[in-house]
């Protein structure tokens, strides 16, 4: 009957899935260690994941072409999550056996944080989103920019500057957006102490639920209580349509946007509507616009991106979390020679490569033993004629983290 | 009172986009019974098509939007034709969880599509917004509101008045029944999803013009199915109403609310909503009452 | 004119309800179906008009053949066109439309719009009762009217056989003979062929020139209706007449099937 | 279904779940494989078997309001939300002992999933399943905001402990996690060859009738509201403690769907249908997930996005396929299956 | 008072829908012991007034007294648990259980332990269970169910199945029994059988019966009284010889030419 012909066809679907179980595949018989990442390809943060991703993909197929780090090989398994603790957990818990596992890269705080107190169980360091409750946890985890707090820090710093700068007398008013989620009130936390410290007037923070069709009644609120800047906090693309409905409002000439670390890139909107985002600023941990196409790896990536060449911001940022684990291993290598090598090892030698560049995506490394920060500096960049350009150079970040009681 | 106004605007042009979708679902239900959360996925190949023929091949905008209705056409009656026609006869939460099937399929391959990214529609409609007496009214949105609600017209005028209208509303009370008159029901499921998708695919459309394509699109249609089940499944000036509901009642809460409990009341307002609708009036505000007898 | 021949039915793929059933419909002619409930009638009406696939239900094998075609397996809207109207049991209306939208239905196979009006008005004849009941939605009609609404229906698309399931079920006496006359009134002047299908012998036999008595999906006495009247097994099975020709009563049965009983 | 041949004396007898030597040896066998599963099981495999044990008492609650009363819920993720909650707010913020916050989770749990059951006095079917589906959404939102649930942050709840032994390993959470399995289990079984369970089959298939035989209709669907809470709030609270965090990202509303979708595909109103959905729907997605890498390497230029959005549509597929083909659940192709055992060698 | 003899008392009853009458102030009593049959044209209010009687509907005017309890406005669980169990027109049993499952829902009213003894079971549950299931098992004699005890009722051709929804109403030990149209749609032997179990309930468990069916045979053969119904009035009560012969009833009901034909 055809019913039992095409459940015999599925159940064979079922079996071919069934024996790619086992993505194993690529190295032999080397020397090699483990890259966990446990990701989200698919959900609210796809946008800066998936080239994120790539970058770093990219970095380690590029030290693995060139034979490794002193003969030391890296085999990324990288999965897709879907945003789910179970998922994450049960593919940590599938490879946490695997040979050499040294790191694991996630990218969902939720994620993050059901994972810790098993990835010290088994001594593993596990890279994680800016979220301040692990800089202030001092433990094994590292955050892969400064954390959120810290860049709104140094934002608010930056328009206190702004402010002087046009000649205006006192602070300025300072207006908050974010996302209905963690991930949108994470800034606050620590942030709004800040604001308090440096005496910032900061409003009432608004939130945004994610994939909302329009944002003007957050923004028109924000402006009838006198916001002169207003700082956005999402990932792109809904950063972008914050911005484009405040050009719609017609709001951009006499309040300044700022855009968070994942806000505006030029795929993501500059590309299509150059117009509208006419002098919006963003606060950028690493290098993009025509910095980012203007460097170096970027052209040494492109046989790796057959189809595009590599702007995307997040692109260059996951190279750097390749260049950082690159140093890392081979510290760790050299301290305890590939027998001995495992999280451990590597956990102790990310703690020694302060100060180290990062080929200049980022500013300096700056993971010691007091802090789990990849970066402490930021750089500035305003959307001008369609392109974005920095309008300043790397800038210290303030430690608003330890000002929150956590 | 000109805030109020002003939020009463926003959610008024919001809630025109809502009203598509909930019209798109309620039309499928009235006539296959089916509840179907896939419509999200129609709105967003919709706006996808579109972008493919005007953006991407810089078509004129009358042959980009035909072309993009054929093209949802043709969607719609494959998931008809493939993923719903078996399940006719099945229990009603086997065919939703169909459409659900549906939805993750074409979620991958949306994102497939939009490796992550976003695409963006070039200008068709003005972007900025007008100055009426202190109240700014966004133009786009405004000329795409009247366009959907002309579009709401034409299909209420053909339900009411055509052939085609009769025998989908016959066929929407008992398949059964209707096929033993001479109806195709078969052929009536596929001329629905066609509309429909067409539906659907103008509320993308609209949407486009408001946000840039990306991830998110698919999951309006679950606003969609609340708007429905607000104004009741089987009726679609109930949809209608029901999409300006929400999307008026979604502004002014979260605008005069969401400074008294710290935000996010945009989100919650709908289902605050729908739980007191369906307390109150349990069909929706149009839903039948089914003509009970023992 | 209509002819089945080894009709097999499987519903779910496992239950068989009809086990190679073969019947006559002569133009023009009033043929009675009879059954207890679940002896495969309804089922064979179904598999004649098309509709058996809503429920799952399959013709495996034998042949359905109307005016020398084969419609086993065509579509039911195809079959409608063909000129076989089913009736369907429990006098199914469209019960949110109007009356009138009903009657109008029934029309949907033709594209004929001014003979479909006219046609609108000779139901309106047949059944005057409609008429003031126009513009009601239908869910609210009683019985009677109900099925008054779908013999109109059914006639709409002109058909050249009708198939009635059980049109006198639940009906009071007086009704059913009305609808019974009807029946008889339509044979007669639209020349339309009827397949009855009936719980109530008597009524059905004496309207019908030849019946068929199914039991578990079988055939198992056909004949002239006259003479099926005569026969001792139906007499008593369906028509509840003791072997004196005399109607027994409820009360005697109890006595002499009833068992022995220890409680009580 | 009982073998051939096998004849009751008396109701006890007739009324057991296991009737013969057979079934004693598979069960009392199945048990002893289950119980020394960590000796000699893979970690992994042993944090699988937790996982789809948690998940289990879950479904199970499930298909107590849906599959038997017939209640569409599409809020138990949110009901999970709220045991875990319970859970951890008693115990890392007030010191409670995880044995009295169990209980204490299923109840408070049990409590709202009640309140949020109460349209179901009113409406039915999908109207129901979108009005659980909004308390879900209200419910996940109020967690959100709120203080003492460490809003946005979460919570660490810490492991239990009996005695001195801190259940904080895979292995040692095994033992409790499928010991609460295995007594949900059986409760359920139970529920349904008595008095509460006829009823509530009873207003599923019939509630006209139901109310006419004396069943309380508001009584009943509370009730079966109640107790798949109950079930959902434990599960929550193992989750909390098995996981040492909850967090609003752990409760979603796509969990409410996959989770409907287990008890469809397992099989609506059978007990080994919540084994099999979940079994089933849990191991699929796994494949897609550790496949997903395995297309990124096979197509590399597709990249890692693309790689997912594969698994998605297949996983969607598979999904599609499976309710085409076997619309009753896995539970039916199994009746069919001990059928043909019940009849062989020969049907009588 | 006079009344309170009879189990079943209705006074006055008056039921609208709309503009629609229903009933019109019908009011009648059911005796000890006796199968009273309720017959009339469709439409004529029948099965409205089982209705009203189980509880379903509210009737606006009126009251339904049974036992002395006055039971016009109670919800029908109620109703039910003071013993009043009826069947359907259209076979209303629980087509997910066997029947067997389906009489022991019946019990449903005279059990008591509740849903965590039940999660339990051993013990007080499982003992309960068992007195019930004697009971259930009685039943399952009377009617003849023996052979389709454990299968489930939706596979059941219907004739058996309006026997297990008889066996339903039985097993609730119910102290009225309201039968709606129990032998619509079947062949006479089937009737017949049907008619001897309704009389065997009447004989050995001397419980009143409100009969409501089409078959003027069955119904003048069985039954005590009989009353009838049209256009939600009360035409006639009495005897059944009585009422065939009536005139208006003949006009109303049987129609002219019924013993014509046979």
């Amino acid at each position: 009957m055809e019913k039992k012909k095409l459940l015999a066809f599925f159940g064979a679907l079922f079996l071919t899935m069934a024996m790619a179980f086992n993505p194993t595949s690529g190295i032999g018989a080397e020397k090699y260690v483990t890259y966990l990442g446990l990701e989200d390809f698919t959900g609210p943060i796809a946008g800066i994941t998936v080239s994120f991703n790539e970058g770093l993909r990219h970095h380690i197929n590029y030290v693995n072409d060139q034979g490794g780090v002193d003969g030391v090989k890296i085999k990324p398994i990288l999965l897709d999550t879907r945003y789910d603790t179970s998922r994450a957990v049960s593919a940590f818990k599938r490879y946490r056996r695997e040979h050499k596992l040294v790191f694991i890269l996630i990218t969902s705080t939720g994620v993050g944080k059901a994972l810790y107190p098993l990835t010290v169980r088994d001594k593993v360091p596990i890279q994680v989103p800016g979220v301040g409750y692990f800089q202030n946890l001092l433990g094994w985890a590292i955050t892969y920019a400064p954390p959120y707090q810290d860049m709104f820090g140094a934002s608010m710093d930056w328009m206190v500057d702004d402010w002087k700068k046009k000649g205006n007398p006192g602070k300025p008013v300072v207006g908050y957006m974010g996302w209905d989620n963690p991930f949108g009130r994470e800034n606050l936390l620590g942030g709004r102490e800040y604001a308090e410290k440096i005496g910032v007037k900061l409003l009432k923070p608004e939130y945004y639920p994610v994939g909302s069709l329009k944002h003007d009644l957050w923004l028109t609120r924000l402006k009838d209580y006198g916001a002169k800047y207003i700082f956005v906090s999402g990932t792109d693309p809904e950063n972008s349509n914050v911005v484009r409905d405040a050009y719609a409002l017609g709001m951009m000439k006499d309040v300044q946007l700022i855009s968070g670390v994942w806000g505006t890139t030029m795929e993501t909107g500059v590309a299509f509507h150059p117009e509208e985002f006419e002098g919006e600023v963003i606060c950028s941990p690493g290098i993009r616009g025509v910095d980012a196409r203007a460097h170096p790896l970027a052209k040494l990536w492109k046989r790796y991106t057959k189809s595009k060449p590599p702007v995307q911001f997040s692109y260059m940022l996951g190279m750097s979390l390749g260049i950082m684990f690159e140093k890392a291993l081979k510290v760790a290598v050299q301290d305890v020679g590939y027998e001995k090598l495992n999280g451990e090892a590597v956990y102790r030698a990310l703690q020694k490569i302060t100060g180290e560049d990062t080929k200049g995506i980022t500013g300096p490394i700056d993971l010691s033993p007091t802090s789990r920060r990849i970066t402490r500096d930021v750089k500035f960049y305003r959307v001008t004629g369609g392109k974005i350009v920095p309008i300043t150079d790397w800038r210290r970040c303030p430690d608003t983290v330890s000002l929150h009681k956590w | 009172m000109s805030t109020f106004l002003q939020f009463l605007i926003l959610g008024l042009m919001e809630g025109g986009v809502y009203a598509l979708v909930g019209v798109s679902i309620v039309l499928v239900y009235k006539a296959t019974k089916t509840v179907s959360i896939a419509h999200g996925q129609l709105l967003a190949f919709g706006a996808f098509f579109f972008y493919l023929f005007f953006g991407y091949f810089g078509l004129p905008i009358i042959i980009a939007l035909l072309l993009c209705f054929l093209a949802i056409g043709v969607m719609g009656f494959v998931i008809e034709r493939l993923a719903l026609r078996p399940m006719i006869g099945q229990p009603l939460f086997a065919a939703f969880l169909v459409t659900f099937a549906v939805f993750v399929v074409f979620d991958g391959v949306f994102l497939l599509i939009l490796k992550g990214g976003i695409l963006g529609v070039p200008k068709f409609l003005p972007r900025e917004s007008l100055l009426v007496g202190g109240l700014r009214i966004p133009e786009g949105q405004a000329i795409s509101f009247v366009l959907s609600m002309a579009v709401f017209g034409i299909i209420g005028l053909m339900f009411r008045y055509s052939k085609v209208g009769l025998g989908m509303r016959a066929t929407a009370e008992d398949h059964q029944l209707a096929q033993s008159t001479g109806i195709s029901v078969k052929k009536m499921f596929s001329v629905i999803w066609v509309v429909s998708s067409v539906v659907a695919a103008i509320a993308g459309i609209s949407t486009a013009h408001v946000i840039d394509i990306y991830y998110s699109y698919p999951l309006l249609g679950i606003k969609g199915l609340i708007v429905a089940l607000v104004g009741g499944l089987e009726s679609l000036p109930g949809a209608l109403l029901g999409g300006l509901i929400l999307g008026i009642l979604e502004n002014i809460s979260a605008g005069y609310l969401d400074p008294i409990v710290g935000g996010g009341v945009k989100e919650v307002a709908a289902y605050f909503m729908l739980l007191v609708i369906l307390l109150v009036k349990p069909y929706g505000l149009f839903g039948l009452v089914r003509i009970e007898r023992i | 004119m209509l002819s089945l021949e080894n009709v097999e039915v499987i519903y779910n793929d496992v239950i068989l309800v009809l086990k190679g059933v073969s019947m006559q419909v002569p133009d023009g002619k009033i043929v009675s179906l009879l059954g207890a409930n679940g002896a495969g009638k309804t089922t064979t009406l179904k598999a004649i008009s098309g509709v058996l696939y809503t429920e799952l239900g399959e013709v495996t094998d034998g042949r359905i053949e109307f005016e020398g075609r084969t419609i086993g397996r065509m579509d039911p809207e195809d079959i409608v066109r063909l000129g076989i109207v089913q009736v369907m049991e429990g006098r199914k209306l469209f019960e949110h439309l109007t009356v009138d939208e009903n009657v109008k239905v029934g029309a949907y196979s033709r594209s004929d719009a001014a003979e479909i009006r006219r046609d609108i008005e000779r139901i309106y004849q047949y059944f005057p009762a409609l008429l003031e009941l126009k513009g009601r939605i239908s869910g609210y009609l009683s019985g009677g009217e109900r099925q008054m609404v779908v013999m109109g229906r059914a006639l709409m698309a002109r058909p050249k056989l009708m198939l009635l399931d059980e049109p006198s079920i639940g009906l009071s006496p007086m009704l059913v003979k009305e609808i019974f006359q009807i029946i008889k009134e339509i044979n007669l002047q639209e020349k339309t062929s009827i397949f009855l299908v009936e719980q109530n012998a008597m009524i059905a036999l004496s309207l019908s020139e030849y019946g068929y008595v199914m039991e578990n999906g079988r055939v198992v006495i056909d004949g002239p209706s006259d003479k099926l009247k005569e026969n001792e097994d139906i007499k008593e099975f369906y028509l509840g007449l003791s072997e004196l020709g005399k109607r027994k009563s409820y009360r005697e049965v109890k006595h002499y099937k009833r068992r022995k009983r220890w409680l009580g | 279904m009982r073998p051939c041949g096998v004849f009751d004396e008396r109701y006890i007898q007739d009324i057991a779940i296991v009737r013969t030597w057979q079934h004693w040896l598979a069960l009392i066998g199945a048990l002893v494989i289950l119980y020394t599963f960590p000796f000699y099981g893979s970690y992994y495999l042993i944090s699988l078997i937790n996982l789809l044990s948690i998940l289990i008492i879950v479904i199970l609650g499930l298909q107590i309001v849906m599959g038997y009363c017939g209640q569409i819920s599409l809020g138990q993720p949110a009901f999970m939300a709220v045991g875990a909650y319970t859970s951890a707010i008693l115990t890392a913020t007030y010191g409670i002992s995880f044995w009295i916050a169990l209980p204490l989770s299923g109840l408070s749990a049990g409590i709202v999933g009640m309140i949020s059951g109460a349209p179901s006095l009113r409406i039915k079917g999908f109207y129901l399943a979108m009005a659980t589906l909004a308390a879900h959404f209200v419910i996940m939102w109020i967690i959100m905001h709120l203080k003492i649930t460490g809003g946005i942050q979460g919570l660490h709840p810490p492991p239990p402990q009996i005695g001195n032994i801190v259940l904080d390993t895979e292995e040692r959470m095994y033992y409790l996690i499928v010991t609460m399995m295995v007594i949900s289990t059986f409760a359920a079984r139970n529920l349904f060859r008595s008095k509460v369970g006829r009823a509530f089959v009873a207003i599923n298939d019939n509630d006209l009738a139901a109310e006419v035989m004396g069943v309380n209709l508001y009584y009943y669907k509370l009730l079966a509201f109640f107790i798949s809470c109950v079930y959902a709030g434990l599960g929550g609270s193992l989750w909390a403690h098995y996981y040492m965090v909850v967090h609003p990202e752990q409760f979603t509303f796509m969990h409410a769907i996959w989770y409907v979708g287990m008890v469809i595909i397992g099989g609506m109103g059978s007990i080994p249908g919540v084994f099999f959905g979940v079994l089933f729907v849990r191991l699929l997605d796994e494949i897609v997930l550790f496949s997903s890498p395995m297309l990124s390497s096979l197509f590399p230029w597709l990249g890692p996005g693309p790689g997912a959005a594969l698994g998605l549509s297949a996983f969607g597929m598979a999904l599609l396929l499976f309710i085409i083909f076997e619309p009753r659940g896995l539970a039916h192709r199994w009746e069919v299956i001990k059928e043909s055992y019940r009849l062989y060698p020969f049907a009588y | 008072m006079e009344e309170n003899r009879h189990p079943l008392e209705v006074r006055d009853l008056y039921l609208r829908f709309g503009g629609l009458k229903a009933l019109d102030g019908v009011s009648f009593h059911v005796k000890d012991g006796e199968i009273l049959s309720i017959i009339g044209p469709n439409g004529a209010g029948k099965t409205c007034l089982m209705n009203c009687i189980s509880g379903f509907y509210k009737p606006q005017q009126g009251e339904i007294v049974f036992e002395g309890k006055q039971i016009t406005r109670m919800p029908p669980y109620k109703i039910a648990k003071l013993g009043i169990s009826r069947t359907f027109q259209n076979i209303e049993l629980y087509t997910g259980l066997s029947s067997l499952d389906n009489l022991m829902a019946a019990r449903h009213i005279h059990m008591k332990r509740g849903a965590l003894s039940a999660c339990l079971f051993f013990g007080l549950t499982r003992r309960e269970e068992i007195e019930h299931r004697k009971v259930v098992e009685d039943i399952i004699d009377l009617l003849e169910l023996e052979p389709i005890r454990k299968k489930l009722v939706a596979l059941l051709p219907y004739g058996q199945r309006k026997r297990v929804e008889l066996g339903r109403a039985l097993a609730a030990e119910p102290r009225l029994i309201l039968l709606d149209e129990p032998m619509t749609g079947m062949n006479v032997e089937e009737k017949e059988d049907m008619a001897r179990f309704v009389l065997d309930i009447s004989e050995l468990k001397g419980i009143p019966i409100i009969l409501v069916e089409h078959d003027m045979e069955v119904v003048m053969d069985i039954s005590d009284r009989v009353m009838v119904l049209d256009f939600g009035h009360k035409l006639l009560e009495g005897l059944p010889q009585d009422v065939k012969d009536n005139p208006e009833v003949i006009r109303a009901y049987l129609g002219a030419g019924e013993e014509e034909e046979e």
